[in-house]
């Protein structure tokens, strides 16, 4: 037989630093940070924007042209040269691919369409990035549903998805509940939002389309939204005695209501009646007492 | 030694008995529905054994084969299905066990009296033969296939078809019975 | 008629005994042979495992030509990583302009090998190797520490040769 | 020849005996082991190749230097070979758990039922006609007195063949129910339905060969099969053979009909809670009432221990010396149709899917048995014509 | 005496053939299931809240991880979606390559989706086949990614890095083969009885039920529904390919068998147009270092193998995180219509169900 | 104890040739439970299958009852609804009995560090070989099964129950 073959063993350096003991009670993803703005796009308040950005724009530019004048005025009475007159700043252009979708006012014959059945309760219609949104009044969603389904003009006959987002800052609302419609035989998707203030009971789509089911439970699952006439209002992703809800914006990452999981024992317990029982077997009485 | 051995083979029979017997007191007694039905099986092997041990072999085989291997297995089924709470199953077996140990002793006592030259005496298997008209010839110990078949489909053969009839119409009673219970 | 006939004879069965059977023979007698067996087991422990180019293994940090860790202490990777796996501790040594790095941990057992800290790395200073045989039987062993991260194992090795954390 | 005594006949039994248990439990593990190398090949894999001594772990490896070695196929191929002691003993080893809740004399018998009836079937099955050997004459006792090839040469082998099998089903209903748990339960449930139900195709297929040959001894009926001109059973007997061989792999719960044990339904079936060698008697039983069957249909249905069909093997005997044919060889060749047919079993196994409950019950009643029927009624006519 | 007594079992979470950590609450009469209900969240780890707090590029690894079986589809989902939030154009070379390595993981999910529901009814040979099939589109994967499984294969904009060499070699070897393997399998089971038992008339989902329970997918086109949303609203580079949408009438599991298989030859026929019309150009698109998003929400669906994936996005106006980063899973959705399909029918049925809906708990779960 | 004399361990120890047998048996014939949760069940699949063919090492078996089985894999991220459920499965399975953590998730919760996720497998039951990767290759599965096998082979009976028996006699 040949001798062993044993490879050479990796030089040792230098004793490899300690483990790095990950401090959970520091992490980052421990620290809640709330939001400051609400992010919710709107057609209104992008024209608002614009208009107060265009507004904020031109007495930037009155006032750079009054200090022009000021400067001007007072470089001629000091007999210096004349500074130089102020050019309009013209927003720098980026040389990338980069093409910022903007709200647009709402051309699509289906949220017109919505808006003229509906009336009043449609809060907003627009459309960004080549989708339909339209924003309704929070009671009439199981309506507008009901007619977005049965509707010969609309004829959306799935709802693809239906989500919530949690907007702390906002002063009138705490939710955003989306649906996201389909429309197979139109091919087109039309998204519906409402705005649900903190506690409110929004009326459940599962009378409607009742794919809602589990979408619905997890939007209570995950944020404390509670749905009206919904069949089965209990948690579904985290187990039911689970604490807080996880995608509320207060809510840390890693989490708050984590319950500790300590249930780990050694395997000594198992040993010992295995051995004894084994000694058993062979006749010997391992309890006995310990001799001197 | 050999003398051991063969009083023993002389003896399968009692011993097969006795056993059996243990087996039956067993059925009544035991507290676990299918603790009876285990019981009842061995019983029915020891049977099967009593009668090899009369060098009835086809019959030995068959009672295995339709006794041990067919009918206790559905009564197995049965019991299994049916969940008696421990609590009802003491009340119900103890109540009967007083009856059964007489009943057993009654049994002992009938077989003891019936087979009392086979056990205390000397074992005879002239006792146990087919009737000479029936083996005609055939020497039973070592054909008794063909002796039980000519038995059946030559001897009686009316008789079996009848009985075959009778247990097909029980067989179509115990069927509606249980189709009308269900619906 | 016909339905009958194909209910009787098993003829879909038969159809597929007969790829398996095909296979089976394949194998049967060519697993002996060296040349053009027809099975596709990767005989791993004994060959060297085919890993392709671009796979992602541990990370390594690399070391420059006067056998110097590259790293400056930038820390995008740091920043990038999207498991925050990567601490990097900033130093100096002597006779160098730029930070050098003093501790750089790496938390191998949280680490999902998304090669981002490499992207992000403006001086190709570390690099994802072709290292996968790095199981441990103790959490611990995973921190290879700085001397372990930057010994630069390229190649993937062949059972047993590897490694910092094997003993 | 000597008549022999009552204590040399008991010595005589008992020392078939031991060959047949060697034989079981020879043959089973291989089974078991060539299962998993035939499934392997099947799947374009190789099967156990890492499993002799030394060649294990990382440290084994590196030690014997197999990493420069490369690959040595032929070694590589037969170094699985251990695994098969490797199995067993490590299941013998294993923690022996009795659940809490479970019928514990029941729990404990039941392993045992079904190990026993399938063990104790090859009593009635004869390897050889005639005898196996003889004992050379300076033999202390037992000088000059034959070996018959089976242990038990009765005259109802059949029914006893049947007989203990059918007992077998206790062994799985009895699991299922004293493990008193859902899963093995219905698994307990499901097979006690399903095996009685294709022990009557099973029964009246075989009888078929019965009525050809008009014998229910095992040995003289697989003799008269394969002598004379007949064609091994097998010719006449095509549908009778395939509606056996169905009837068989339900009987031993295999793939397509494994419903007791359905993995992917019942998790592993009524020994879900068994563990250590109770398991591994249940897993060994399988394997045994496997070689059973292909014992049974090699006797039955492909002329037991005779090579050659069609009349050829008395050719063949009348060249040969006439000691040549004595039972070695003969034993050999029913061994090899036991093996051929266990590996269909294995090929089977890789091949199909599995049937779902109800549709095995509606195949055994409404296909098999009528079909056996009238194969068996065939088989009469035969017998009356010829 | 006990005709009225139904047994409650639970199947799961731990079970051979739930495809992962998926209980299922079972009552039964006999062997027939008069009760079924789902309960998932055994494996559900919080990736939408992890997802808020990392940033737009960072996101993507935990696309991979959700429906792992098919990460490049949940990629190019992501992307498209953050594209679609931040208006980047995609080069058209990146878009080809994307589609390309998109329909190999089509493939190898179905191949996953194959093996393991054959595996569920019993046939354990095509399992281990199918999985031959898909060791060589991993291997692909993994020139390609650097990695077998979770890929992270696109960046926002774009790719990371062009083809590598003697990719396009491996691609074709591999589809010159790929149809012979399509044919072991259908051998093995389109004509098999027992398979045929197993499937025909099995976990029916009419087409009315399939649209209102919001199922998409293979399961949806195989009740008569031609719905793909690579045809309905064509992304990436599939405006310009040639191919069909295979349908079925029957809406039972063969039909799904029957549909999925189709796709793979479908697939096949994409990757080779693909292939051939490679056009030239840059990988990825001009775009800054840091990407922030204008107040902007994105829901952007593509047709992921399970059905429609959809990523609802977003933007906070000045933030590298997500606002809200949502994921419609196709098997989240799939998986509600498990009790229409399984109730009536038997306990061996609801595994062919299961496996026939090709559920993945990552992406239920999330 | 008296210094010669035999404790009454070393009474009931078998002789080291046999523990050697008895160790070759168990780390030869591993049987796996069938016990995926995410992706590195995937890789699991693909390592029993045909390219990497698990069966080599005698590990072929997958049971998918913990009663028959010898090594659980823990396969995947362990949630805090799922814990509960792992370690009954653990406790089911006989002695003696392995875990490998397989990726980074088992290891120590992998990229998911969140409210639902546990940091790592090792807080519930004993784990014996931890795998990193996210998935690992089939291959790294495979050589931590090897490094398994090594503990398997060099671990024995005295050291298994040195505790005990120090603690009773």
């Amino acid at each position: 037989m040949t001798e062993p073959i044993i490879p050479p063993a990796p030089e040792v350096l230098e004793a490899p630093a300690g483990p790095y003991v990950y401090d959970y009670a520091a992490s980052p993803q421990r620290q809640v940070v709330m939001p400051k703005t609400v992010p919710l796009p709107s057609y209104r308040t992008y024209l608002a924007e614009v208009k107060a950005a265009a507004e904020a724009d031109e007495a930037k530019w009155k006032k750079m042209q009054a200090d022009y004048e000021t400067a001007k005025a007072k470089a001629e009475a000091e007999g210096k040269d004349a500074p130089k007159p102020p050019v309009r700043p013209v927003p720098r252009k980026d040389d990338n691919d980069l093409k910022t979708p903007w709200p647009q006012e709402a051309k699509d014959a289906d949220l017109l369409l919505l808006q003229e059945v509906l009336g009043a309760k449609v809060e907003e219609i627009f459309e960004q990035a080549g989708e339909l949104t339209c924003q309704l009044e929070k009671g009439a969603i199981h309506e507008a549903l009901t007619l977005c389904r049965e509707h010969e003009g609309l004829r959306y006959e799935m709802l693809a998805d239906q989500s919530a987002t949690h907007y702390p800052a906002a002063n009138d609302f705490a939710y955003s509940v989306v649906y996201h419609l389909t429309s197979i035989s139109r091919r087109k998707r039309l998204r519906l939002r409402i705005l649900v203030p903190e506690g409110f009971v929004p009326e459940s789509a599962c009378s409607v389309y009742p794919s809602a089911n589990w979408m619905e439970r997890e939007i209570f699952d995950m944020l404390g939204i509670s749905f009206a006439n919904h069949p089965d209002m209990t948690r579904i992703l985290c187990p039911d005695d689970w604490e807080g809800h996880a995608l509320r914006k207060d809510y840390p990452v890693v989490g708050w209501g984590q319950r500790d999981v300590a249930f780990r024992e050694d395997r000594g317990g198992m040993i010992e009646r295995i051995a004894l029982q084994k000694a058993g077997q062979l006749g010997i009485n391992l309890k006995q007492p310990k001799a001197d | 030694m050999e003398h051991f051995i063969e009083t023993i083979g002389r003896n399968m029979f009692a011993i097969f008995g006795v056993m059996a017997l243990g087996g039956a007191a067993v059925v009544v007694a035991s507290r676990s529905a299918v603790h009876s039905v285990l019981a009842f099986l061995f019983a029915m092997l020891c049977i099967a054994g009593c009668f090899l041990a009369l060098e009835a072999e086809f019959l030995g085989m068959a009672q295995i084969l339709v006794y041990a291997g067919g009918i206790v297995v559905l009564f197995l089924f049965v019991v299994m299905l049916v969940e008696v709470t421990k609590a009802k199953e003491k009340e119900v077996f103890q109540l009967q066990s007083r009856y059964a140990i007489g009943a057993v002793l009654l049994g002992v006592a009938a077989f003891a009296a019936v087979f009392r030259k086979v056990i205390f005496g000397v074992a005879s298997p002239q006792a146990l033969k087919l009737p000479e008209n029936l083996a005609q010839g055939l020497n039973v110990a070592q054909q008794n296939a063909q002796a039980v078949s000519r038995g059946l489909f030559a001897g009686y053969l009316l008789p079996f078809e009848i009985l075959s009839v009778v247990l097909l119409v029980a067989l179509v009673g115990a069927v509606v019975l249980a189709k009308t219970e269900r619906v | 008629m016909n339905k009958f006939l194909r209910t009787l004879i098993p003829s879909d069965i038969a159809k597929g005994m007969a790829i398996t059977g095909k296979h089976f023979c394949k194998v049967f007698f060519t697993a002996n042979r060296r040349k053009v067996p027809f099975h596709i087991v990767s005989e791993y422990p004994e060959v060297v495992a085919k890993v392709q180019p671009r796979y992602r293994g541990r990370l390594t940090l690399l070391k420059d030509e006067q056998g110097e860790i590259k790293c400056v202490c930038c820390l995008a990777c740091e920043k990038i990583c999207p498991t925050q796996v990567i601490t990097i501790e900033k130093g100096k040594k002597e006779g160098r302009k730029m930070p050098y790095p003093v501790r750089y941990d790496f938390e191998m057992e949280r680490c999902i090998f998304c090669e981002f800290c490499v992207e992000s790395c403006g001086f190709d200073s570390i690099i994802l190797n072709h290292q996968f045989e790095l199981a441990t039987y103790n959490r611990e062993d995973f921190s290879l520490g700085m001397e372990g991260l930057s010994q630069n194992m390229f190649e993937p090795s062949p059972v047993g040769k590897f490694s910092v954390a094997d003993d | 020849m000597p008549t022999p005594t009552l204590l040399q006949s008991i010595a005589i039994t008992l020392i078939q005996c031991v060959l047949v248990v060697l034989f079981v439990f020879v043959v089973v593990p291989l089974t078991v082991f060539a299962e998993r190398k035939v499934l392997g090949h099947i799947q374009q894999r190789l099967g156990s190749t890492r499993v002799a001594s030394g060649h294990i772990g990382v440290t084994g490896w590196m030690n014997r230097g197999m990493w420069k070695w490369g690959r040595i196929p032929v070694l590589s191929y037969w170094r699985g070979i251990p695994g098969l002691v490797a199995d067993v003993l490590k299941l013998i080893l294993k923690e022996d758990i009795i659940p809490a809740k479970a019928d514990k004399f029941v729990f404990f018998i039941a392993p045992a039922i079904s190990m026993v009836s399938a063990v104790v079937v090859f009593a009635a099955i004869s390897f050889v006609p005639g005898t196996f050997f003889i004992f050379p004459a300076w033999f202390p006792g037992l000088g000059g007195l034959p070996v018959s090839g089976g242990i038990a040469d009765i005259n109802v082998g059949l029914l006893w063949i049947l007989g203990v099998a059918s007992v077998g089903v206790y062994g799985i209903v009895l699991a299922g129910w004293a493990s008193n748990s859902k899963y093995p339960l219905l698994g307990g449930l499901r097979s006690a339905a399903q095996m009685v139900s294709y022990e009557v195709p099973l029964a009246i297929s075989l009888l078929a060969p019965v009525v050809l040959t008009g014998s229910l001894n095992f040995g003289e009926m697989a003799q008269r099969m394969a002598t004379g001109t007949s064609a091994w059973g097998l010719v006449p007997q095509v549908f009778g053979f395939l509606i056996y061989l169905t009837c068989g792999f339900a009987e031993t719960n295999r793939l397509p009909f494994d419903m007791p044990e359905a993995e992917n339904e019942l998790v592993a079936g009524f020994h879900t809670e068994y563990s250590g060698m109770k398991f591994g008697f249940f897993y060994l039983a399988e394997y045994i009432n496997m070689t059973v069957v292909s014992a049974l249909a090699a006797g039955f249905f492909l002329g037991g221990s005779w090579l050659l069909p069609f009349g050829l093997q008395g050719l063949v005997n009348q060249l040969l010396p006439a000691d040549a044919w004595i039972a070695g060889p003969h034993a050999i060749f029913f061994v090899a149709k036991i093996i051929f047919l266990l590996f269909t079993y294995i090929w089977v196994r890789g091949t199909i899917p599995r049937y779902r409950y109800d549709q095995v019950m509606s195949v055994a009643w409404k296909y098999l048995i009528p079909l056996a029927l009238v194969n068996l009624l065939l088989a009469a006519f035969v017998r009356c014509a010829v | 005496m006990f005709k009225n007594e139904e047994m409650e079992i639970n199947l799961g979470p731990q079970h051979p053939s739930t495809h992962g950590v998926l209980r299922v609450k079972l009552r039964l009469d006999g062997e027939t299931i008069t009760h079924c209900k789902p309960v998932i969240g055994y494996l559900h780890r919080g990736v939408e809240k992890i997802c808020e707090n990392q940033t737009f590029f960072q996101g993507q690894v935990w696309t991979d991880r959700m429906d792992y079986c098919s990460a490049v589809a949940n990629n190019l989902g992501w992307a498209e979606a953050n594209e679609k939030l931040f208006g980047i154009t995609v080069p058209r070379r990146a878009q080809y390559i994307r589609t390309l390595l998109n329909e190999f993981n089509r493939l190898a999910s179905h191949l996953i989706w194959l093996a393991t529901h054959a595996l569920d009814i019993g046939a354990m040979t095509v399992f281990l086949y199918a999985f031959r099939e898909r060791e060589d589109i991993l291997d692909m994967n993994e020139a390609f990614c650097g990695s077998r499984l979770t890929t992270t294969a696109f960046r926002i904009g774009g790719l990371r890095e062009d083809m590598p060499p003697g990719f396009e070699k491996m691609a074709r070897k591999f589809l010159a083969k790929f149809p012979t393997c399509l044919e072991e399998y259908e051998n093995l089971l389109s004509e098999n009885r027992i398979w045929k038992k197993r499937t025909v008339g099995v976990a029916m989902l009419s087409a009315e039920d399939a649209i209102a329970l919001g199922v998409t997918g293979p399961v949806l086109r195989a009740a008569g529904v031609p719905y793909d949303i690579r045809k309905a609203f064509p992304y990436a580079a599939y405006g310009e390919m040639d191919f069909e949408v295979p349908t079925q009438t029957a809406a039972d599991t063969y039909a799904r068998y029957l549909v999925r298989m189709a796709e793979m030859r479908q697939s096949a026929r994409i990757i080779q147009q693909c292939l051939d019309g490679m056009p030239e150009g840059p990988v990825m698109a001009k775009i800054p270092k840091i990407l922030k998003p204008e107040v902007n929400e994105v829901y952007h669906a593509t047709e992921a193998p399970k059905g429609e994936i959809g990523y609802y996005l977003v933007g906070e106006k000045g933030s590298t995180n997500p606002y809200r980063f949502h994921v419609r899973a196709p098997g989240f959705i799939n998986l509600q219509s498990l009790p229409k399909m399984a109730e009536g029918g038997l306990i061996a049925d609801i595994v062919a169900a299961i496996g026939t809906l090709d559920i993945v708990l990552g992406e239920i779960d999330r | 104890m008296g210094v010669m004399q035999p404790s009454a361990f070393e009474q009931i120890l078998i002789t080291t040739k046999v523990e050697k047998v008895m160790n070759w048996s168990r780390a030869t014939s591993v049987w796996p439970v069938t016990f995926g949760l995410a992706c590195c069940a995937i890789e699991m699949m693909a390592a029993g299958a045909s390219r990497f063919d698990f069966d080599r090492f005698g590990a072929g078996i997958f049971r998918a009852t913990p009663r028959q089985a010898d090594l659980m894999i823990i396969a995947g991220t362990v949630t805090y609804k799922m814990a509960p459920v792992i370690k009954t499965l653990y406790d089911q399975m006989p002695e003696p009995k392995w875990v490998i953590a397989m990726g980074s998730c088992a290891t120590a919760g992998g990229p998911f560090d969140s409210y639902h996720t546990i940091q790592g497998v090792d807080k519930i039951i004993p784990v014996d070989v931890f795998i990193p990767g996210c998935p690992p290759r089939p291959e790294s599965l495979i050589y931590g099964f090897m490094k398994l096998q090594d503990k398997i082979m060099t671990s024995s009976l005295a050291d298994r129950y040195k505790d005990i028996f120090e603690e009773v006699g």
